[in-house]
């Protein structure tokens, strides 16, 4: 993809600016980390920060943005579209049990001793 | 062997085909026809390791004692009516296109495809079908069963259920009705399996057995569990299934209408002895029960010899 | 193996840098996309052999348990086999190998290593897959995965014996040790790292399948085109691609439980024969089954999609008329392969499910039971006022038809939550997937070869041998399947070692003696076949380019074909199934042709 | 061998608009994110299953600061990875050469942190995978990424050394092959852009 | 001369096979005996009866039923002893080496129980594994040192055969089928240990002369250690007491 050297080296140019953001946002989602929010908002903001950084990667270093092939695009859809699926997992796995009676089969924690000895 | 291979290289195809031909028969008649009349010949009741098993067993399902039974049953009876007129219904096709359109002098294929009015309708059926038997047939005996536990109201008897490499270990609350704490520090394998904390109030008139025995009538449940691995608390005549999931305690619940001896099997790969990870399910009417549980919860000192 | 007499005897077009090569790199690292198809044909044809092997030692415990086994069983040691009666850990190493060798060194490799790599490229009119040496690599992949797993036959404690599933925490428990010494060399350890290389090996074949498809296809060669078979190699490719990588990571976790003592698979307070497990806890037993099935659902369609494709090209050529429903077909088997990665829970009803999550699954796997009724009714369809033609693979595609349906719909009653409350982890299911894998799969592949032999080797296999093989093969693969349905209704479960230790299993202890007499006899009737197969390649009677009179772009090349396939770049015409059309002399109308 | 007259290996295809190569790393890093979104949905089932049990990212012990300069030493490496395409684009090798020579440096410096200032000390402390769920789904996590960077570094070596004939020969294609080695390095620092925040900061 | 040569050599290698074999000679070497004792309540561990409806085969082997053997004592004697304890020698022998016995220890699957509940083998020394019940047992060694075993024996009189090749403390043998069904195995690189008979006395034969650290080792009442002296000819008499409280 894009052949002649002129919008190679406009590229150059994104990529300094990618660059930039990416170190930027690196020291964002680290002070972040610092403030005191309820651990929801918490992780909400890391993910957001990490996700926007994720979508500058792949947009401008890899080209996406400038990306003709559809065979690329729609593979990327399903692998999207599967990836989500497998996201549904432990969520599946914890909350697809309802009428457990507990979520554990002792009542009381384990204590770290053979059981094999007598009481 | 070569030499009747090259035999059939050969241009004498005639002979061998017939001598095929027979050969197979005979090895049709001999490996499939015999033993199906064996098998048919000796479907009856059987008695196992000393302890008599009611109920005639055999082919199709075994005899069901729960009162939720018949609905899965007739399910799978409504399943399979449907399953063979469909099958029969290609089969018809099948055979028919197989003999009208086989290759002879004279006869062409058609390159026109053929006007499928028939074959869409089969579809719509097919796919109505199985909306009625899930939402009118499944769902709602798979909810009763899993889901709709008996209230508190109703007094359902409750038992724990401990699964583990090889055996069904059954907790029972005691008099007091109230199960007794249980840790993994308390297991030990000769007298407390189910691992009670018998300094526990509620643990100290608590027993295990190793055999299910339960009212006849009343409703059951049972909070299955495993110490190991997963195992599947399978009561065929009960129309029961449930894996046990070691860091779960999950409940089923069923009524039974018959009492009798049966057995409790597993049903998942739980290990090398899988297969003799079995119990015994004793059902039997509230008197005999009790005279059971009253038997069971004195502790039995071992006469020394 | 053969054609090696043609090889490279004729010209290659525009591929002037070529010379002959030594036989280390034309054989065995070659990395001609026919050459690696008739490697993985061969290697897969063994393994499905050992496979059969292990079952029918399987079925001897099962038919007379706790007996001796007569002669053969003394060939075994007295560590799994004393005095020839099988031990139930043997027994479980049995069947988990069974299980594994079938489906991922014996089917898989076979139709996506085997026949899609030899057919696909030459149904495109390409000249070879688009990354050669990925391809010879990912046959040396596979290779190693196949050793690796039959290592673990070896290892102290015997094979993994924790089922073809190999559901933690059993398989995290089992064969274990107190030193890492013996957690590495054992069974389950070498099950793990085998299926990674073997994960790994789909993935890069996958990966060329698609690539291929996409980039090589012959000048003309729409996408609407391609023969069906090439479009179930698509499908397949995709769920190869999306759907291994999970199991790639689960079979990671397991080794990291297994040799790492993590617990992800593990909850906390587990005592294992009395012993407290030296696990912290915190992980999920579910966990395994969810990632386990997330592969192996769609694993389910690789094994049967390319098997319809095998199937669709037989009956085409040999009904010598356009395939019913090309398109409809097409987008069928699109949908399953999309659907198929959202039904996995349905194996796991018997967890403990809600009413929402299993509504939900019950849901989807009655809504993909749809395009493949689809399937079949159209294939059904194309029969109508055609000319069968009774070669020997057409009676297997025709064979394919009727068992495929029992198997499909032996489905419906374990898809529905309710009845499988009964059926789960039943006979029953053995049953029902046996259905759908024996003629889905097994019979498709041999359709396959008896389609194809001709073009890889110049020469036609022995019609007798093929008709007695196909007859013997039907009636017992019948005989040995049929009667499982009726011993999972009565409740006799699975991976059981004795069924008689239960009252409802020993009552018709008859039908697990009639199954293992069938499969002894299936056995038996393979032979023809493997000496059909020699014998042929020597003294099979001698054809030409298209000895089917086909139409597909295969058969305009030579057989067995040159290096690069084609003596002249191929040009597509027209659709791919162009039968019987009226007003041409012959009966059908080749996509190279340009007129009649 | 027949890799010669296979069409669109060097230029794109005329439909598709893809050259073969490029396509392929594509759907390989199709499968890749399936791999490591498996590993992810694990974390996160794990995490609900500890529940407050999960340990915050104050007392796991992971040093944020090193996890920060690791960051930033990938995103440059990033950065250079692409460089050295564009100036092959621009036909300049031994600019590109540079770019990957300082890549490769960088991606040893990533490892070289992650085992001797990382690894090491908490193996020093006692830590194991065994210790708990969260340093298992951390030393699987990274050590994953760990294998991946090593093979990135192979293959850009490769390219860096021997496999650089291939630019006399036929310098679009060295360049194409090039480009796919950055898809695949990119991928590998996107990995790590989640990885950072999951496992050092939540 | 040659004679006298051949007599000199030929004494040689019999002094130094006799200085060799030394330990092992049980007449050459001292005796230590003795018995376990219980002070206080035996009531407080009565054997329970065990619910062997698990396995009704069981039950039918075993129609009186199966007694717990956590704890085995014999009231008879006065005073009370116990029953199935590990006496051996803890430290004290070196490092002399003593090749393992010949004659194979013996674990026996009888009525549902193992034959002996505690049992002590020389490192190398041969186990047999037999299974005297017309029922399926599976016998699973978890020990800590050396490797697992893990074998079932479906049928009755099915035997296995092991060695385990280092020195280890006691461990636990399970049947898996049978979860009450469980005995101990100890590792010991030298001869001279011992379990507590019906009458819970123990005897150790042919130690050599020297200082010793004696331990008795009992699976719910655990160790104890006393030290001995042990000259030739004269036997030592040492005996342990366990006062468990409940």
């Amino acid at each position: 993809m894009g052949g002649a050297h002129a919008d190679v080296s406009k590229h150059v140019k994104a990529y300094i600016g990618v660059f930039v953001a990416l170190a930027v946002l690196t020291v964002v989602t680290v002070l972040a980390s610092y403030i005191q929010v309820s651990m929801g908002l918490h992780i909400t903001i890391a993910l957001v920060i990490a996700t926007i950084k994720a979508s500058f990667v792949a947009a401008i270093f890899m080209h996406l943005k400038w990306e003709r092939g559809a065979s690329i695009w729609w593979s990327l859809c399903l692998c999207a579209i599967f990836f989500a699926v497998l996201m549904m997992l432990p969520s599946l796995t914890v909350y697809d049990h309802p009428p457990r009676v507990e979520d554990k089969m002792w009542d009381l924690p384990a204590v770290q001793k053979a059981p094999s000895e007598h009481h | 062997m070569i030499v009747a291979a090259m035999q059939i290289f050969s241009h004498r195809r005639n002979a061998t085909k017939r001598l095929f031909l027979g050969a197979a028969l005979w090895v049709l008649a001999v490996g499939l026809l015999l033993p199906t009349a064996t098998a048919f010949a000796q479907a009856v009741a059987a008695d196992t390791s000393g302890v008599k098993i009611d109920g005639t067993y055999g082919f199709g399902l075994p005899p069901d004692v729960s009162e939720h039974g018949w609905q899965i049953d007739r399910l799978i009876n409504i399943l399979h009516v449907f399953m063979a007129i469909l099958f029969v219904g290609w089969g018809i096709f099948l055979v028919r296109c197989l003999v009208l359109y086989r290759k002879k002098p004279g006869h062409a294929a058609s390159y026109e495809l053929l006007k499928a009015k028939p074959a869409k309708y089969a579809e719509i059926v097919v796919m109505v079908f199985e909306v009625i038997v899930l939402v009118g047939f499944s769902m709602p005996v798979w909810a009763s069963v899993k889901n709709d536990l008996p209230k508190d109201s109703e007094n359902p008897f409750k038992v724990r259920v401990i699964a583990e490499q090889f055996a069904w270990n059954f907790h029972y609350p005691g008099p007091d009705g109230v199960f007794g704490r249980s840790a993994p520090q308390f297991v030990n394998g000769a007298d407390n399996p189910a691992g009670i904390d018998r300094s526990d109030q509620a643990g100290k008139d608590d027993l295990v057995a190793g055999e299910l025995h339960f009212p006849v009538g009343e409703p059951i449940i049972c909070e299955l569990t495993s110490k190991d691995v997963i195992h599947s608390f399978f009561l065929p005549v009960m129309r029961i299934k449930q894996d046990t999931i070691p860091g779960m305690r999950i409940p089923v619940w069923f009524k039974a209408k018959q009492s009798g001896n049966y057995e409790v099997a597993c049903a998942q790969l739980c290990g090398n002895n899988h297969y003799k990870m079995k119990a015994l399910m004793v059902i039997e009417p509230r008197a005999k029960f009790d005279e059971w549980l009253k038997k069971k919860s004195e502790i039995i000192e071992f006469k020394e010899d | 193996m053969s054609g090696e007499s043609h090889h490279g005897s004729s010209g290659h077009h525009g591929n002037e840098s070529h010379h002959e090569l030594g036989f280390l790199r034309k054989w065995v690292f070659s990395i001609d996309h026919k050459v690696i198809g008739i490697q993985y044909t061969i290697t897969s044809l063994c393994f499905l052999f050992l496979g059969f092997c292990l079952m029918m030692l399987m079925r001897w415990q099962l038919a007379y348990p706790l007996k001796p086994l007569p002669f053969i069983g003394h060939w075994f040691s007295e560590q799994i086999m004393p005095g020839g009666i099988m031990l139930p850990e043997f027994y479980n190493s049995l069947g988990a190998m069974h299980g594994t060798i079938m489906v991922f060194l014996g089917v898989v490799p076979l139709l996506v290593g085997g026949f899609g790599n030899y057919v696909m490229p030459l149904q495109i009119g390409a000249p070879d897959m688009s990354f050669p040496k990925l391809n010879m690599m990912s046959y040396w992949v596979y290779f190693c995965g196949g050793v690796v797993m039959l290592a673990s036959f070896f290892m102290p404690g015997g094979a993994a014996n924790s089922g073809w599933t190999s559901y933690a925490p059993l398989s995290v428990i089992s064969q274990q040790g107190p030193t890492f010494y013996a957690k590495f060399f054992s069974g389950q350890t070498f099950w793990l790292m085998g299926m990674v290389f073997l994960i790994t090996s789909s993935l890069l074949g996958s990966v060329n399948f698609i690539v291929t498809i996409i980039q090589l296809r012959a000048k003309g060669m729409t996408m609407f085109r391609l023969p069906f078979f090439v479009w179930s190699q698509f499908v397949t490719a995709f769920l190869l691609l999306l759907a291994f990588p999970p199991l790639e990571a689960a079979g990671v976790l397991q080794l990291m439980d297994r040799l790492a003592g993590t617990s992800f698979f593990m909850p906390s307070g587990l005592i294992v024969s009395g012993q407290a497990a030296p696990y912290t806890g915190g992980g999920s037993p579910l966990l395994w089954q969810h990632l386990f099935w997330f592969l192996a659902h769609p694993e389910v369609y690789v094994l049967i999609l390319p098997g319809l494709g095998i199937v669709a090209e037989v009956i085409a050529n040999n009904t010598r008329k356009p395939l019913w429903g090309y398109r409809i077909m097409i987008y069928a088997i699109v949908f399953l392969g999309f659907m198929s990665f959202i039904v996995w829970a349905h194996h796991m009803f018997m967890t403990g499910m809600g009413t929402k999550i299993s509504a939900f699954f019950a849901a989807t796997t009655m809504i993909i039971s749809i395009p493949s009724v689809v399937v079949l009714t159209a294939m059904l369809l194309s029969l109508h006022r055609s000319s069968i033609r009774f070669s020997v693979p057409m009676l297997f595609a025709l064979a394919f038809l009727p068992m495929f349906a029992i198997g499909g719909l032996t489905g419906l009653p374990l898809g529905l939550p309710a009845s499988d409350i009964h059926l789960h982890d039943t006979y029953y299911v053995i049953g029902h997937f046996h259905y759908v894998v024996v003629p889905g799969s097994i019979f498709a592949i041999f359709a396959g070869i008896y389609h194809w032999y001709p073009k890889a080797t110049g020469r036609k296999l022995n019609e007798v041998l093929g008709k007695m093989h196909f007859w013997l093969s039907v009636i017992f693969a019948n005989g040995v399947f049929f009667p499982m349905f009726f011993q999972g209704m009565a409740g006799v479960s699975r991976r059981l070692y004795d069924q008689t230790a239960y009252a409802h299993g020993e009552a018709i202890q008859s039908l697990a003696r009639m199954s293992s007499w069938s499969a002894w006899c299936l056995g038996l009737a393979q032979l023809p076949f493997i000496l059909n197969f020699f014998m042929s390649m020597f003294a099979g009677k001698k054809v030409k380019e298209n000895p089917w009179d086909a139409t597909t772009l295969e058969w305009a090349a030579p057989s067995p074909p040159p290096h690069g396939n084609f003596l002249t770049e191929p040009v597509v015409y027209r659709g791919p199934y162009e039968y019987s059309v009226p007003g041409n002399p012959r009966d059908f109308y080749p996509q190279f042709v340009t007129e009649a | 061998m027949s890799t010669q007259v296979l069409p669109y290996t060097v230029h794109p295809h005329p439909i598709t608009g893809v050259y073969s190569g490029k396509l392929g790393t594509w759907l390989f890093l199709a499968s890749e994110v399936m791999l490591f979104g498996a590993l992810f949905s694990t974390y996160v089932l794990l995490r609900i299953g500890a529940g407050d049990a999960w340990p915050s990212h104050h007392d796991t012990h992971l040093s944020i600061p090193i996890g920060t300069i690791n960051t930033l030493v990938l995103i440059v490496s990033s950065v250079t990875m692409v460089m050295a395409w564009a100036s092959l684009k621009m036909g300049n090798l031994s600019m590109g050469r540079a770019y990957l020579a300082v890549t490769v440096l960088l991606a040893i410096t990533f490892l070289v942190v992650k085992f001797f200032f990382e690894y090491k000390v908490k193996w020093a402390a006692g830590t194991r995978p065994s210790t708990s769920t969260f340093f298992a789904i951390y030393f699987t996590l990274t050590g994953l990424h760990a294998i991946h960077i090593l093979g990135g570094i192979v293959v850009i070596s490769y390219f860096l050394f021997p496999g650089v004939g291939l630019w006399k020969k036929d310098p679009e294609y060295y360049t194409n092959r090039i480009e796919c080695t950055g898809l695949y390095w990119h991928f590998v620092d996107l990995v790590w852009i989640f990885l950072f925040p999951v496992l050092y900061l939540m | 001369m040659r004679r006298v040569h051949v007599c000199l050599l030929a004494g040689i290698c019999v002094g130094w096979l006799l200085s060799s074999t030394n330990p092992l000679l049980a007449d050459d070497g001292g005796v230590v005996k003795g018995k376990v004792i219980f002070k206080g309540s035996a009531d407080d561990f009565k054997r329970s009866k065990i619910d062997t409806t698990k396995d009704p085969n069981c039950s039918k082997i075993k129609p009186d039923g199966i007694g717990s053997e956590n704890v085995v004592l014999n009231k008879k004697t006065d005073p009370i002893t116990v029953r199935n304890v590990m006496v051996f020698i803890k430290e004290g022998l070196g490092d002399k080496k003593f090749p393992p016995k010949t004659e194979p220890a013996v674990i026996n699957q009888k009525g549902c129980q193992y034959e002996p509940r505690t049992l002590g083998v020389m490192a190398g020394q041969e186990i047999v594994i037999k299974n005297s019940d017309d029922t399926n047992h599976n016998i699973h060694f978890l020990p800590k040192v050396n490797p697992e075993f893990n074998k079932s024996q479906p049928k009755q009189d099915m035997e296995d055969k092991l060695k385990l090749d280092s020195p280890e403390a006691p461990f636990t043998v399970k049947c898996d089928v049978h979860p009450w069904m469980g005995c101990n195995v100890a590792v010991f690189s030298h001869p001279f240990f011992a379990v507590t008979t019906e009458e819970g006395t123990f005897e150790l034969k042919g130690v050599p002369p020297g200082k010793y650290k004696l331990a008795a080792w009992h699976e719910t009442f655990g160790e104890q250690i006393i030290d001995i002296e042990v000259s030739p000819g004269a036997p030592v008499q040492k005996d342990f007491t366990y006062e468990p409280k409940k």
